[in-house]
């Protein structure tokens, strides 16, 4: 039985708008980390790479680097570039 | 620190921050423009992550009184349909002297348009576009990039 | 421009100045403090030399359009007697930017303080005196010294 | 018959707490400068030196150098260090 976990990925402002934003649960190896999911959505295609590029993490509502190692059960959100505000 | 969705009653919110030792009190009022670029706005759409959107609020507003030795910073962002005119965010920033009630407020929309959970949707006369953003600063950017 | 003796309607003011192509809005509120360096205030005493007041007042907004490039600039002051809390000065800076409009606003205040003719006696517990003032800008200092 | 002229005389703020605070008609000789007029006042005595040494000159409500040449009919006011506005 392989050692897998399960997080939550959340899209925000313009990367709600393409179709592969399913904003469901999604299984990981244990041990993996912010970078091996933006890799697995990459591989998923479907999300521009240019807003990708562009986009922060944030685990659980705080920025988090490529690095972090994640948890079963933790929420992921991936956020385009902030527009809050007003000029 | 609050997000709202009805619309932001500056006058009150401004009158309710001063205290006896204030001598300053500098507010921010951001409010939807008539154009970007000249290309004219009809309205605009605010969504946030809103759980994470409170949080930064709060530590931004904490941290602008630790930097700045302002006595109170109030911060107000409202979320849904906005109109030409209306107040997408507000600060108001009280404090003993004026200099670093400037510096706080004008450090509060700064970091807040960087970093701060919101993103808005412009819809003009001919099609809507989701506004650029700012590119994360450094210390957040390790990222989806 | 305006020279008051009765209360700063700050609500009125600030809503009154909106125009379509603003996005930013800065208000510098100053109040009468509870006290200075600590000694304890009961009231404050401004005066003018009115007529120059008025007309620095109205070079002032003027300026600040013409340099940072905002739509409006609104300045109020009071005279008379003040007690805590009240606005001496009111300024509303609207600008389609916010940089602009923070930029005149802090120019503004920063300026008449130096060189707009207005004294203020402050009444403590344990006497009045007239607040020190600051030193008069280079290009005004040709002066009775 | 000598020839003189007439200038107004506005002291404003602290400086009108001394007595000396005569706020009518001064006579000057013609071509006096601003310089003149401030020699004048000190030479009365009653206003504090420190004071005047730190107050602007305003000629018909606009500041004006030392070296200004007075007009019959002038208002001429000694502003000590101004101080509206809040800190």
């Amino acid at each position: 039985m392989p050692a897998t976990m399960r997080v939550r990925v959340r899209l925000f402002g313009p990367l709600r708008e393409w179709e592969a934003a399913d904003e469901g649960g999604r299984e990981l190896p244990l041990g993996a980390r912010v970078s091996d999911l933006v890799a697995a959505l990459r591989g998923d295609g479907g999300l521009p790479e240019k807003l990708l590029m562009a986009s922060a993490v944030a685990v659980n509502q705080e920025y988090a680097m490529a690095g972090r190692v994640l948890e079963d059960g933790d929420e992921v959100a991936i956020l385009p570039p902030v527009s809050g505000g007003r000029r | 620190m609050e997000l709202v969705r009805e619309r932001i009653d500056t006058a009150a919110l401004t009158q309710g921050v001063k205290a006896g030792g204030d001598g300053a009190v500098c507010v921010f009022d951001g409010i939807v423009r008539d154009n970007t670029r000249g290309r004219r706005t009809l309205h605009l759409d605010y969504e946030a992550y809103e759980e994470m959107a409170l949080k930064q609020m709060r530590e931004l507003a904490a941290q602008a009184v630790e930097r700045f030795g302002v006595r109170e910073v109030t911060l107000v962002h409202r979320l849904g349909r906005l109109v030409v005119g209306e107040t997408s965010v507000l600060i108001v920033v009280a404090s003993a002297h004026r200099g670093a009630a400037f510096d706080a407020c004008r450090w509060v929309i700064d970091t807040l348009k960087k970093t701060v959970p919101i993103w808005k949707k412009e819809q003009f006369v001919d099609g809507a576009v989701w506004a650029d953003g700012e590119p994360f600063p450094d210390d957040i950017a390790g990222d989806a990039s």
